[in-house]
């Protein structure tokens, strides 16, 4: 049995009075890939945050290696090893590329300054594909570019848990199949990541497990084919849609 | 260290040692603007450094130069002289931890108009507390000349420089640009944001009230009123942003037009000194946007020297 | 007022463009005066301090100039703005003196503004004869500084003479043993007020409120309220020239009307009497004048002539003899050699005739003989209490407002 | 006890008429307008000018000084302002550019004043007569500047909720960009708040004017109440502005009344700093998401 990395265990988040994310509990173990799929608003994103520790759950625990990490600080967390991209990608504008990716190495899980953040920065830039471009200002990328900075910057601080938030999003067909490639050869690098998706393609052919929420309740968990087999997921889906 | 670095390091140094011979050209009109230059030279410096990659507007620099003089008002006849600006250092950047532990996660427009409101409240108690004791206005009264506190300040604007340059190489430095780009990121990224940010005010609020205490004996006469005074927090602030924060160079590029031309105003429209400033302020605001940094870096581009 | 500003303004560009053209007047005395034209004490320096100075100018080039040894020369005035600010007002100085190379300066505007410019006026060998600068520290101030002058008086004795207008009013039997004290907070209050506290309960007067409000208070319905509420026979208020105002105001519309009445500054100023009207009469505040004394009519109309408004009676004059001194002083030396009339100022034996009367510094530069006290009488603002001068006048008890 | 809460009330309305017009610059032009207090004094100097020349009541006196008032300001919007907005890549670029750029102009504007007014002191006496309510006397004057004041803020509320240009004004306040969509145009609505902010302004120094001492430089002061009240009402709300006006108003008067005068304004600070800390986006304010 592999290493449990992650535990999440009864984790709640309420606004006000609109409960969010209710009564989570799933483990993320070494070397897997998970996804954390389901319809617009049912707190996946919400979910990722609270393991980052953009803000506290309302109640539950977290636990990276053991070490509860609910309600710490995000630099805390990010420290202890959970580094994460987002939703709608986001990039230091006035530095340069392979700056913005020394921005992960420098302050995160293992830290590295000068000549070995840079040199390490300069590998996982070649390791995503853009070991021409390092020295560009950010403004000058193309769309999943961008994308691939940011990856390199969260894969710079080595964490021991990669939050992916949608990170295909908004991709076309071509750049799409370039981006589910890397997150597998990622995966074969042996990395442990969780992933919010919409892309079903990118699922079936990424995640080892699939933990499926709906209107902030985990609804289902398995392999993506039982998962998205299972009656109630697709009636979540379907009943989305329907309000959509 | 590179060449370059090595370079603007002697060159820098160079310049501060001929800044420093000027009290033997002249000790009159010359050095008082000079002096007045060093003044604020340290002061938006110091202010850019922690305004600049945060792009936190701190209206506060009024009450930390207050505290500073009222520091050596308060000790120039009981303590050695030399070690005012040292207590009024540690104090102001006791002050400015203090606040910006409270503050510093207000953004925006909050904090500008919180520092506003911290250097009044200050101001407002330390009048208070002069009222209950029955303290008054404090005179200066000390041997020490003009020339003294243009050499003192020459001093601490290098050393601001140095610290400056020595921020901008080290982690610190680099954290407070991701801060400045984006906090969010910062913050995910394993920089203790908050910490970063109070150890900038603090090195900023420190050397205002360093300042402040090199400056009060040529006061002679200090007052809650004239210590506290906002007008100060605001040229600092114009000053700085019309140079430019982007460069530690920047704000000296401001301080030294900004300072030549009140002057130059002051003296030739004595009846219209406010509508003229007022003016020349609204021109740099329209015709100099990103400040005379900015400005470099344009004609740098037009001319196509800033290749990487 | 529109015009007479727009008139300074015309009169100002035509010096500058007659200074810029060719003869500039080679033997006129250039005097320097950098003062408040802006910031807070604009509103102060625009009654007392500017229109004497111009005045002062305007009479003597009138009358031909002043008397050098090789014969008349004319004065140029060289004003400039301080904006209230004492970084600008050490700059103005150093200013006037090494790039217009004035002769002569006059002395700042307040007590703080002076004493930020006299180590410039000191270190360039300038005499600093103050009008506006109330301290008690005149004994180390003229030992750092020898240049100078003061002719307003002393904070000390100001205070002890308004309560000495108490206790001569409690000996008569005219008012009973109770006082509210309030004070603006800053320095010139809290010194006042420490030194008039002390000497009310030395003479046995019980303190039955006191307090302070921050510079700026013009909301002051709250100190009116808690002072009446003491049922204070006297209310002495050392206070500026908004809260002047708003105390007075306050105190009309909540009909407190002990029998003493005092606010500090800004009583003195035409303007009062032209606010409160008749309900002024009976108000005691700072300075006050002889104005019986024919010199201080002659000024007062010729202040009202030039400037379009009355001087006020307090400071307005001192500020003009302070120049009158400076005259007197170059003339009697025939000099126009600053090192030359600063040892004629500093020989004590040398006595001036100015519109306070006669002036004579003593070993500390001080003038010991000012007016301290004045009183809203008949529409004319009279000194009820001075240290050597003549004309006094007898205090009357206020009678309420209406 | 009714004094305090009487003649804080009266405060309340003082600072409302000095924060209601700012309120609306800011929370809708998004405009950090520093010479806030230079529009009052002005409007205080445009009453004291036709009092003292032609025996005209201040209050009369608002029928030309608001209307004059609201075209000077709409076109400081429409020529100086507008293109600082444009230029602005973000709200904070604003903030910064505005807080400059009206910095400068406020230096203008007190030396335009101190020209044309000299740097003295102006005030006269209007209703300084004394009405009593409950057994204590206050002026009149402030009575019937809280009344007008309070007739503004009605007006203000009832006209931002219940017509149409008041609806595109609060879209505007909420979300620029998001107002645009639904075809507001923003700019018209924003010159129209910050020329409706600069008439209420004026209105209010004309009021003022009858009880408070100004002379040209004082404006500053004014500025620094209004910010506050602003911030800590909530940027965008104009009753958040009237609360806290009113909150300042009585506290300070309680503070001055039963602890120490000498402390009013160190209190004021303290609940500013206070609503700071703890509800940064203002008593009315909304929470940022």
């Amino acid at each position: 049995m592999a290493r449990v990395v992650l535990e999440v265990r009864n984790v709640t988040k309420r606004f006000g009075g609109l409960v969010a994310v209710n009564d989570m509990s799933f483990d993320v173990t070494q070397h897997e890939v998970l996804g954390i799929i389901g319809p617009n608003g049912s707190g996946k994103s919400t979910m990722i945050n609270m393991i980052s520790g953009t803000f506290p759950p309302s109640a539950g625990v977290i636990r990276l290696n053991g070490q509860d990490v609910a309600g710490k600080p995000a630099h805390r967390i990010a420290q202890m090893g959970v580094a994460r991209t987002f939703q709608l990608v986001r990039l230091l504008p006035e530095l340069t590329v392979i700056e913005n990716v020394v921005a992960g190495a420098a302050f995160g899980h293992r830290r590295r300054w000068k000549g070995e953040a840079e040199r390490y920065a300069q590998t996982l830039l070649d390791r995503v594909g853009l070991g021409g471009v390092m020295n560009v200002p950010v403004s000058s990328l193309t769309y999943i570019n961008t994308k691939r900075v940011e990856l390199a910057r969260a894969l710079a601080c080595e964490p021991e848990v990669l939050l992916l938030d949608e990170w295909l999003a908004g991709l076309n067909p071509t750049e799409l199949q370039t981006g589910i490639d890397l997150i597998r050869s990622l995966r074969e690098d042996g990395r442990t990541v969780i992933l919010v998706e919409h892309v079903m393609d990118a699922i079936r052919s990424l995640c080892d497990r699939c933990v499926v929420m709906s209107s902030g309740c985990k609804i289902a968990e398995g392999t993506p084919a039982d998962v998205l087999s299972d009656a109630e997921v697709i009636r979540a889906y379907l009943g989305a849609d329907e309000d959509a | 260290m590179s060449a370059r670095e090595i370079r603007n390091l002697i060159l820098s140094a160079m310049a501060f040692g001929v800044v420093a011979l000027l009290p033997f050209y002249d000790t009159g009109y010359i050095l008082s603007i000079a002096t007045t230059m060093a003044m604020f030279t340290v002061l938006a410096t110091s202010w850019a450094l922690f305004s600049g990659p945060t792009h936190y507007i701190s209206l506060a620099t009024a009450a930390f130069f207050g505290l500073g003089t009222f520091v050596t008002g308060y000790g120039f006849q009981t303590m050695p002289y030399w070690s005012l600006p040292l207590i009024a250092g540690v104090l102001g950047a006791g002050l400015a931890g203090l606040v910006g532990m409270v503050t510093l996660r207000l953004s925006g427009v909050y904090f500008v108009i919180f520092t506003l409101g911290l250097a009044e409240l200050v101001r407002q108690l330390v009048t208070w507390v002069q009222n209950r004791t029955g303290q008054r206005g404090m005179y200066v009264l000390t041997s020490i000349t003009e020339r003294d506190i243009y050499w003192q300040l020459l001093g601490m604007a290098a050393l601001v420089f140095l610290v400056g340059w020595l921020i901008g190489r080290s982690r610190l430095g680099f954290a407070l640009r991701i801060i400045g780009n984006d906090e969010t990121v910062a913050k995910h990224s394993g920089i203790n944001t908050a910490l970063a940010k109070v150890l900038l005010f603090m090195v900023s609020g420190a050397a205002a009230a360093i300042v402040g205490a090199m400056l009060a004996p040529r006061y002679i006469y200090i007052e809650p009123s004239t210590a506290f005074a906002p007008i100060l927090s605001f040229q600092v602030v114009i000053m700085a942003l019309l140079g430019g924060t982007g460069r530690l160079w920047g704000p000296v590029a401001g301080v030294i037009p900004f300072t030549l031309l009140w002057e130059f105003i002051s003296r030739h429209a004595p009846n219209q000194t406010l509508l003229l400033l007022g003016l020349a302020f609204l021109l740099i605001v329209y015709v100099l946007p990103g400040g005379v940094v900015g400005l470099q870096a344009r004609l740098k581009h037009r001319f196509g020297q800033g290749g990487h | 007022m529109k015009r007479r500003s727009l008139m300074t303004t015309v009169a100002a560009v035509a010096v500058m463009m007659g200074s810029l053209g060719a003869a500039s007047a080679q033997d006129a005395i250039k005097l320097g005066a950098a003062a408040p034209k802006t910031g807070p004490l604009a509103g102060g320096a625009d009654v007392t301090h500017w229109p004497a100075v111009r005045l002062w100018v305007h009479q003597t080039n009138e009358a031909g100039g002043l008397q050098l040894a090789d014969g008349p020369a004319l004065i140029e005035l060289i004003e400039y703005d301080d904006q209230t600010n004492p970084q600008q007002a050490i700059q103005a100085a150093q200013r006037l003196a090494t790039q217009d190379r004035v002769d002569f300066m006059v002395a700042p505007y307040s007590t703080g503004l002076n004493l930020a410019a006299a180590p410039i006026f000191s270190q360039l060998g300038y005499p600093q004869i103050t009008g506006t600068n109330v301290t008690n520290q005149q004994p180390e101030l003229s030992a750092q500084f020898p240049g100078m002058f003061f002719v307003l008086g002393r904070t000390g004795v100001m205070a002890e003479d308004t309560a000495q207008v108490l206790v001569d009013l409690r000996e008569s039997g005219d008012i009973g043993n109770r006082v509210a004290l309030v004070n603006v907070a800053d320095a010139f209050g809290i010194e006042m007020s420490g030194i008039s506290r002390a000497v009310l309960e030395e003479n046995g007067f019980e303190i039955v409120y006191q307090t302070s409000y921050p510079l700026g208070t013009q909301d002051i319905a709250p100190i009116i309220d808690g002072a009446k509420a003491a049922n204070p026979d006297a209310f002495i208020a050392w206070s500026y020239p908004g809260d002047t105002f708003a105390l007075t105001d306050q105190a009309i519309v909540q009909d407190f009307a002990p029998s003493v009445f005092f606010t500090a500054v800004a009583t003195a100023f035409p303007s009062y009497y032209g606010r409160f009207g008749q309900q002024a009469e009976g108000v005691m505040g700072m300075g006050g004048v002889n104005p019986d004394d024919p010199a201080f009519q002659a000024f007062a109309e010729a202040h009202q002539e030039l400037a379009g408004q009355g001087p006020d009676f307090w400071a307005s004059a001192s500020t003009y003899a302070t120049l009158e001194i400076l005259g007197q002083a170059i003339e009697a030396t025939g000099s126009r050699d600053r090192a030359v009339v600063m040892e004629y100022l500093q020989d004590n034996s040398n006595s001036y005739e100015t519109v306070l009367g006669p002036v004579q510094f003593n070993d500390m530069n001080d003038n010991e003989r000012y007016w301290t006290v004045g009183q809203w009488q008949d529409g004319v603002f009279r000194g009820v209490a001075a240290r050597g001068r003549d004309g006094v006048s007898d205090v009357v008890l206020k009678d309420g407002w209406d | 006890m009714f004094f305090i809460l009487i003649t804080g009330l009266l405060l309340g309305g003082t600072y409302a008429l000095i924060a209601m017009g700012l309120n609306l610059q800011y929370g809708v032009a998004r405009i950090m307008n520093l010479a806030n207090g230079e529009m009052l004094v002005a409007g205080g100097f445009a009453a004291f000018w036709v009092y003292t020349a032609g025996q005209v009541s201040p209050i009369a006196a608002l029928i030309v000084v608001a209307p004059v008032a609201f075209v000077v300001n709409w076109l400081i919007y429409r020529i100086m302002l507008r293109p600082l907005v444009k230029r602005a890549k973000s709200r904070g670029a604003l903030e910064v550019d505005s807080i400059l750029a009206t910095f400068g102009l406020s230096f203008a504007l007190v030396g335009i004043m101190s020209w044309m007014f000299g740097g003295g002191y102006f005030n006269y006496s209007y209703l300084a007569q004394r009405v009593d309510i409950f057994g204590s006397s206050y002026g009149q004057n402030r009575v019937v500047a809280f009344a007008i004041a309070s007739l503004i803020a009605a007006g203000l509320w009832l006209w931002l909720s219940y017509t149409r240009a008041g609806l595109n004004m609060r879209a505007v306040a909420v979300s620029p960009d998001s107002a645009r969509l639904v075809g507001i145009d923003v700019t018209a609505v924003s010159a129209l708040a910050f020329g409706l902010g600069g008439a209420v302004t004026a209105t209010g120094g004309a009021l003022i004017s009858m009880f408070f001492t100004l002379d040209a430089s004082v404006g500053v002061l004014f500025t620094m109440k209004a910010l506050i009240i602003v911030i800590m009402g909530g940027v965008g709300d104009i009753r958040g502005t009237i609360v806290a006006a009113l909150i300042l108003g009585i506290a300070e008067t309680f503070v001055a009344r039963i602890i120490d005068p000498g402390l009013t304004l160190a209190a004021a600070y303290v609940l500013f700093l206070g609503v700071l800390l703890f509800r940064p986006q203002g008593l009315f304010g909304k929470q940022p998401t």
